[in-house]
């Protein structure tokens, strides 16, 4: 399996430890990951607010350059994912919009081809499936209480499960014998960019995610999404500050906590970068 | 050059096509006005020759519309038919006549919207063949 | 063919402004009589007026008419009507061709040149086709006085019961043990609320005791054959491994099971109570006979148990060898009363059934309402608390893109019910939920405001989630219900002990293979379809086949008994004549033109066709002939011509609706 | 040659001339025929020339039997002098009946078949591409040239016929049956075919006892390559054979011959197209799940349905032949 492999800026830049799980998880399971050559930004920022089309383009742009590589795009950050998933619904939906792009794209000197937007969660599950994963499971992870919280940028609208009650990682996570707990609030809202300006009401709402996580008894949670990761991460003292009450608990991206199961160690998946710290021994 | 407007026949199974057509009406689906409806009892009524006919007599395409596979009201007249179709599709294509100016559709008495789907549907692909012109190319150019 | 000079008489209906308003029947008029063998033609504004139909008959006598053609609505609707008129002035009822402008034409076509080039054509084609009409007789067949009704609910029942009284033998098949269906698990009925069982059992029992009803619960229909006063079934009766003559319900049996603690999923009370392998579905079943369920029973599923129950019974009512049976029945009219279920609303997550005990689908109170059911009528919560806050939810997978875009129908009424019973015996606080309150009926919309001013509180807002995730102390261990309240403008959270959802209705389990088991059509949501949604809304496409209930469509119980009890009347009307004339478009074969290749004899799926040795041609068994003509289209020699369908007739009628403009 | 004798004509259009053989195989009935009528006209058998036709009165002709297809301008130019002349027009065999086998050209128009029997064809060397002319300069003038028509056209197609005589050719008992039909006194009504049954092949044909009660069968197979059980009707052994579509008189010939029925007498008066009614029946027989791929594959073996069922009779067809539209080329 070759897929065309997208970093993004956040694994580039803010989460290069996921960046080192995903690409260790993938060696191990056989994937080939062929980063997309001169890569640009997905264009899911303030861009779009001065132009629609350049903002659409940019996506297009580097799904143009996966097509070199592959019929298939690895996106891990989901930020980027909706973007090229947006893009690619709109140059079928949106005759108009779609010949504004194409005249950008013929500026650069690129031929519009689309190609299949997935993300590491689907292709674990789907493309190489939990019994090859099995297969592969050096260490199970009985004991741990793993709480699958999956956000709303996989989820909606492009999802491709239940958009409210997703389930691939609950069934993965039980696949790899870790307790997994049915967390009812699987897909609200982790504050987003609410929490940037440390609004007290983005803070409300990762408070009321990690303080459920913690009362249904999980140990770890782990999330597909690198804005869930970073908003269930960063601000967990504030919080706890904040409402007198430890929320503490780590937060690992999937393929962490998967890789651990796969056996690699946790400096090969990063997990020695987390602000809240985890350790498999301490299961 | 006025615009072409395709004369089409369907010919429809009694008990699906003709009463969902009716439905469609009573729920005023408005449609393109080019498909002309002649019922027979079954689809296995459908003699290739009255497809012949119909192309003889000016139609521009030809519909069969019949009971979905398991639901004939007869059993299995809509196998017939879908028999007849096959072989059919082949002579009429060998005598010059695109294959897809033949065709023919399931539609169930409950499904009116598809009336709409498939008689529009048909009629664009009608318009994009263009006239048959049985009669300019071979009967009256002896 | 010779034949004397034929003199058509053509008549467009306005059919008020539903045609005339899109087609110009003037000028279809003007179109039509110059078509040769068009004596008159005129255009009126209702045909199927006595007026209209008046106006046909002296043209008839006046002109000499030989052929008559009105373009108006469907032939489904009106044919017989202009056929009666048709005949009524002399001439044979098939020199008659209907040409249908409006459903296939004025109803359907924008553009009013449009419609009206159509309307010339469809016109046309009937014109040329009547000319090759022949006079023809419609054949009699004698119909089966009996009736067969399938599903033994309270459709079914009444249904049943009107034929019963009417002097007609009823077959009642049932699934399952008992009679009663649904309304056997409720305990009161709206408006009115009295008793479901007080006013059901009565009715159960005369079903039982009625000398013309055979009831034959525990069974299903296996096939149906043959056609209208004619229908041959098989149904196939399960073992109940109880000799129902034997048995009189004593429960010893239930008593003695080896089984001390009833511990299997209990169908009628929805699981909500338990019951050993030998039951008795429910206290008021009827039959009340005991039943063994084959599934849960040591013997029958491994074959080794003490038979407590076999001692028990001092009836030697229980007999582990009754084998299934087949029983063949033969009637002539058939009622489909088969009734629907619940969604699984399971696959609605964010209303968290089955992941919160506390949240309850409506039968299931309905059941623990019952005073019957489990808890005596009581609301006891499944952690054996009384709830003091109850949230009913409408339109649960109703009025939803994403499930059932239909109304259930009945859920308002049923929650507002089951918030008023709930109040009474729990004086719990009770929210209703609601999109719109669909109170539509006699003395509905009273009973709501009855409800409303007993103090439930009714917050209009389609429920987002339930869950159990506390943000204030409050909160804490409750059910909260989060939903926007539009009148209010306002996103509230109403923690509640208790949530009921009022599930969307589907059709019953395995509607599929009875639709086409009787061949009877169904609607996209597989509720089947009636011949027309306001003017024959019992019977269905498949003559003598009838509707009742909720097979249809969602109903409530009133709404209900009337169909069925109407399906009952046409069922009667039906078997009472004795007789029914059949469409004469049955095929005949010339003799002369036969050569026997019996190329046509493998076409018919009804055996109406035989090979005759010693002529050495095929020949018609009129009596089985359906109709299709499928044997016509194969006839190598064109020997084989349907009534109603000759080749001449299709061929002019093909002709005639293809000739552009005015050819 | 007494005068009251009625007079008869024979005449050959387009056809290969087994026509003209099928009327010396009378043999001696021959003599007979002649002793009941006087051949005025019979270019293939008597040295007559078309001034003797145009010299005698309209109508002074009895019965003209003319045979083959329209091909020509010429042949045209003379079935209208014979119909003038004649009292009965009779088209005589499958060619002027239904067009015959020349009227499988009618797959292709004369721009294409030009190219090929002139220029495409592998065997022909025609450097300075000559082509049929319709006019040529010869030292004694200009000669004109019969037209080659776009289409091969049935007789009733040019002229009005009274009455047919099928097949390919007409055997001698169906020549016989024709003339005595002619000459009864009670005539059949005009358009009828003459000579030949009402019925169909299967009626005279041996093997039609052979038959089941349902004629079903689950594919077709070529005749080339299957084995023949020759006690056992050819249908049923998946060798489609026409004879049920087609009307009998020839004394099921070919059947008997364990050869499948080709159709040449035509259809039957309850039929509009002979090959529409023939495809139905085919289909209509097979005994297969409708399903694309399995109808597909039971039909694999009737890869040229036109040859099958329109053998002798495309030029009588509903379509005629093939829509070649325009710079459409063969096949």
């Amino acid at each position: 399996m070759k897929y065309a492999y997208y970093p993004g800026c956040t694994l580039r830049a803010s989460y290069p430890h996921v960046d080192m799980s995903l690409k260790s998880v993938f060696r191990v399971l056989g994937v080939e990951l062929v980063e997309i050559d001169d890569w640009n930004c997905c264009g899911s920022t303030a861009v779009e607010n001065i132009s629609e089309a350049v903002s659409l383009a940019l996506s297009a742009r580097n799904i143009c350059l996966a097509a070199k590589i592959s019929d298939t795009m690895l996106t891990p950050c989901t930020e980027c994912l909706l973007q090229q998933r947006r893009v690619l619904y709109i140059m079928e939906q949106y005759p108009k919009v779609r010949e504004k792009v194409l005249k950008v794209l013929e500026k650069v000197g690129l031929e519009w081809k689309p190609v299949k937007v997935v993300h590491p969660l689907e292709i674990v599950v789907n493309d190489i499936g939990l019994d090859k994963v099995k297969e592969k499971v050096k260490r199970d992870l009985s004991g741990i209480k793993v709480v699958p919280y999956y956000g709303c940028l996989i989820t909606r609208p492009y999802g491709s499960e239940h958009p409210l009650y997703p389930t691939s990682m609950d069934e993965l996570f039980s696949a790899l014998k870790a307790e997994v707990i049915d967390y009812p609030l699987k897909t609200k809202c982790c504050g987003a960019t609410l929490t940037a300006t440390g609004d007290e009401r983005g803070l409300s709402l990762v408070y009321q995610l990690l303080k459920d996580a913690k009362r249904r008894g999980g140990n770890v949670i782990v999330v597909p999404c690198t804005v869930c990761q970073f908003n269930l991460e960063v601000f967990q003292d504030k919080i706890s500050t904040m409402y007198g009450e430890n929320v503490s608990i780590p937060v690992l991206y999937f393929t962490q906590l998967l890789g651990l199961a796969l056996g690699l160690s946790e400096s090969e998946l990063g997990i020695d970068k987390l602000l809240v710290p985890f350790s498999i021994s301490a299961r | 050059m006025a615009e072409f407007k395709p004369n089409i026949v369907a010919i429809v199974c009694n008990w699906c096509t003709y009463i969902a057509a009716d439905t469609a009406g009573t729920a005023r689906i408005k449609y393109t006005p080019y498909v002309k409806i002649v019922r027979v009892m079954c689809s296995g009524r459908v003699d290739p020759q009255m497809v012949l006919w119909a192309f003889r007599n000016g139609a521009d395409g030809v519909l069969i519309c019949g009971c979905h596979p398991g639901d004939c009201h007869y059993k299995e007249g809509n196998y017939k038919a879908y028999r007849r179709y096959m072989l059919l599709k082949r002579l009429v294509k060998q005598l010059g006549i695109e294959e897809e100016r033949l065709r023919l559709e399931w539609i169930a008495a409950s499904e009116a919207p598809r009336v709409k789907e498939v008689f529009d549907e048909f009629v664009e692909q009608i318009k994009k063949l263009g006239p048959l012109k049985l009669r300019e190319e071979v009967i009256e150019n002896p | 063919m010779s034949r004397e000079e034929v003199r058509i008489g053509v008549y467009v209906c306005h059919c008020g402004t539903n045609i005339a308003g899109v087609v110009n029947v003037e000028e279809v008029v003007e179109y039509i009589k110059k078509i040769p063998g068009v004596v008159v033609a005129r255009h009126y504004v209702y045909m199927c007026s006595e007026a209209g139909q008046n106006l046909i008959k002296q043209d008839i006598k006046e002109h000499k008419l030989n052929r008559v053609v009105v373009a108006s609505c469907s032939p489904n609707l009106h044919e017989n009507t202009f056929r009666r008129a048709v005949a009524e002035a002399g001439l044979n009822p098939y020199y008659f061709q209907m040409a249908n402008i409006r459903e296939h034409c004025s109803w359907v076509t924008e553009d009013p040149k449009e419609a009206t080039e159509k309307a010339k054509m469809i016109v046309r084609a009937a014109v040329e086709r009547v000319k090759y009409h022949e006079p023809l007789e419609k054949k009699k067949v004698e119909v089966k006085d009996k009736i067969l009704v399938v599903g033994g609910g309270i459709a079914g029942i009444s249904a049943a019961l009107v034929c019963a009284n009417a002097g007609k033998t009823v077959y009642l098949v049932e699934k399952s043990p008992s009679i009663g269906g649904m309304m056997s698990r409720l305990d009161k009925t709206f408006p009115t609320l009295d008793c479901a069982a007080c006013i059901l059992t009565p009715k159960m029992n005369e079903v039982a005791s009625h000398p013309n009803i055979k009831l034959i619960t525990y069974a299903e229909v296996e096939s149906v054959e043959g056609f209208v006063g004619n229908f041959k079934v098989r149904i196939r009766k399960k073992p109940r491994y109880v000799i129902e003559d034997l048995c009189v319900g004593c429960e010893k049996c239930v008593e003695a099971c080896v089984f001390k603690e009833p511990k299997f999923y209990d169908e009628w009370s929805f699981g909500l109570k338990k019951r050993k392998p030998v039951y008795i579905p429910f206290p008021y079943a009827v039959p009340r006979k005991a039943i063994i369920d084959p599934e849960s029973c040591l013997y029958l599923k491994y074959g080794r148990c003490k038979q407590t129950c076999v001692e028990a019974c001092d009836r030697n009512a229980i007999d582990f060898n009754q084998k299934e049976e087949i029983i063949e029945v033969e009637v002539g009219a058939i009622i489909l009363a088969t009734g629907y279920k619940f969604i699984d609303v399971s696959k609605l997550p964010q209303y968290g059934y089955g992941k919160y005990p506390n949240v309850y689908i409506a039968p299931e109170v309905e059941v623990m309402l019952n005073a019957s059911g489990p808890t005596r009528g009581e609301i006891i919560l499944r952690d054996g608390r009384k709830p003091k806050s109850v949230a009913i939810i409408h339109c649960v997978g109703s009025r939803d893109e994403n499930n059932k875009k239909y109304c259930s129908r009945l859920c308002c009424m049923a929650a507002i019910k089951l918030a008023h019973l709930i109040k009474e015996r729990t004086e719990a606080e009770v929210y209703n939920f609601y999109i719109d309150i669909r109170a539509a009926g006699k003395g509905y919309e009273e009973f709501y405001k009855r409800v409303a001013s007993e103090g439930v509180r009714f917050i209009r807002g389609k429920v987002a989630e339930i869950t159990d995730v506390a943000l204030t102390p409050e909160e804490e261990g409750k059910l909260i219900v989060r939903v926007e309240d539009t009148l209010a403008g306002v996103i509230r959270r109403i923690p509640v002990d208790m949530v009921v959802l009022m599930p969307a209705l589907e059709p019953a389990t395995g509607v599929e293979e009875v639709s086409k088991m009787f061949g009877v059509s169904v609607t996209e949501d597989f509720w089947f379809l009636e011949r027309h949604p306001k003017l024959a809304p019992i019977a269905t496409f498949a003559d003598g086949i009838f509707l009742a209930g909720c097979c249809q469509g969602p109903k409530d119980i009133p709404d209900t008994v009337m169909q069925a009890e109407g399906a009952a009347g046409d069922a009667l009307a039906l078997v009472s004549r004795g007789y029914i004339e059949l469409e004469p478009n049955i095929v005949s074969i010339d003799p002369e033109k036969c050569s026997g290749c019996r190329v046509c004899v493998g076409m018919c799926p009804f055996g109406a066709l035989k090979y005759n040795e010693e002529k050495g041609v095929t020949e018609v068994i009129e009596a089985l002939c359906k109709g299709c003509g499928t044997c016509a289209a194969a006839c190598p020699s064109g020997a084989i011509q349907q009534n109603l369908f000759k080749d001449k007739q299709v061929y002019a009628e093909i002709a005639g609706i293809l000739a552009v403009g005015g050819e | 040659m007494s005068k009251e004798k009625p007079k008869v004509a024979f005449y050959w259009c387009a056809s290969c001339g087994g026509c003209e053989e099928a009327v010396v195989d009378l043999a001696e009935e021959v003599l007979k025929v002649i002793e009941l009528v006087d051949i005025v006209f019979w270019p293939v058998a008597v040295d007559t020339k078309r001034e003797d036709i145009e010299k005698m009165a309209d109508g002074e002709i009895f019965a003209s039997f003319i045979n083959g297809a329209i091909r020509l301008s010429e042949q045209e130019d003379m079935v209208k002098l014979l119909r003038r002349k004649s009292k009965f027009i009779i088209a005589y065999g499958s060619c002027s009946y239904m067009g015959g086998i020349p009227a499988l050209a009618n797959m292709w128009n004369r721009e294409t078949i030009f190219n090929w029997v002139y220029s495409e064809s592998p065997t022909v060397m025609n450097p300075d591409k000559t082509t049929p002319k319709t006019k040529i300069e010869v030292k004694e003038g200009e000669l004109e040239l019969p037209l080659f028509y776009n289409t091969v056209r049935t007789l009733d197609q040019v002229i009005e016929v009274d009455y047919y005589v099928p097949g390919c050719p007409p055997t001698p008992q169906v020549t016989k049956n024709a003339l005595l039909a002619l000459l009864s006194d009670e005539l059949p009504p005009k358009g009828s075919v003459i000579g030949a049954l009402s019925k169909s092949v299967c009626e005279e044909c041996p093997l039609n006892e052979t038959k089941p009660d349902k004629v079903l069968i689950d594919s077709f197979k070529r005749l080339a390559v299957t084995k023949i059980d020759p006690e056992k009707c050819l249908l049923l052994q998946g060798i489609p054979c026409l004879g049920p579509v087609t009307r009998g008189g020839c004394g099921a010939l070919c059947p008997n011959g364990k050869m499948p029925c080709t159709g040449c007498f035509g259809p039957l008066d309850g039929v509009l197209d002979y090959g529409g009614k023939a495809i139905s029946f085919l289909a209509s027989i097979l005994d297969v799940p409708p399903e694309e791929d399995a109808v597909l594959k039971a039909i694999e073996n009737l890869p040229d349905p036109v040859g099958l069922v329109y053998k002798y009779s495309l030029a009588r067809s509903l379509l005629r032949g093939r829509i070649i539209k325009k710079g459409g080329g063969s096949e």
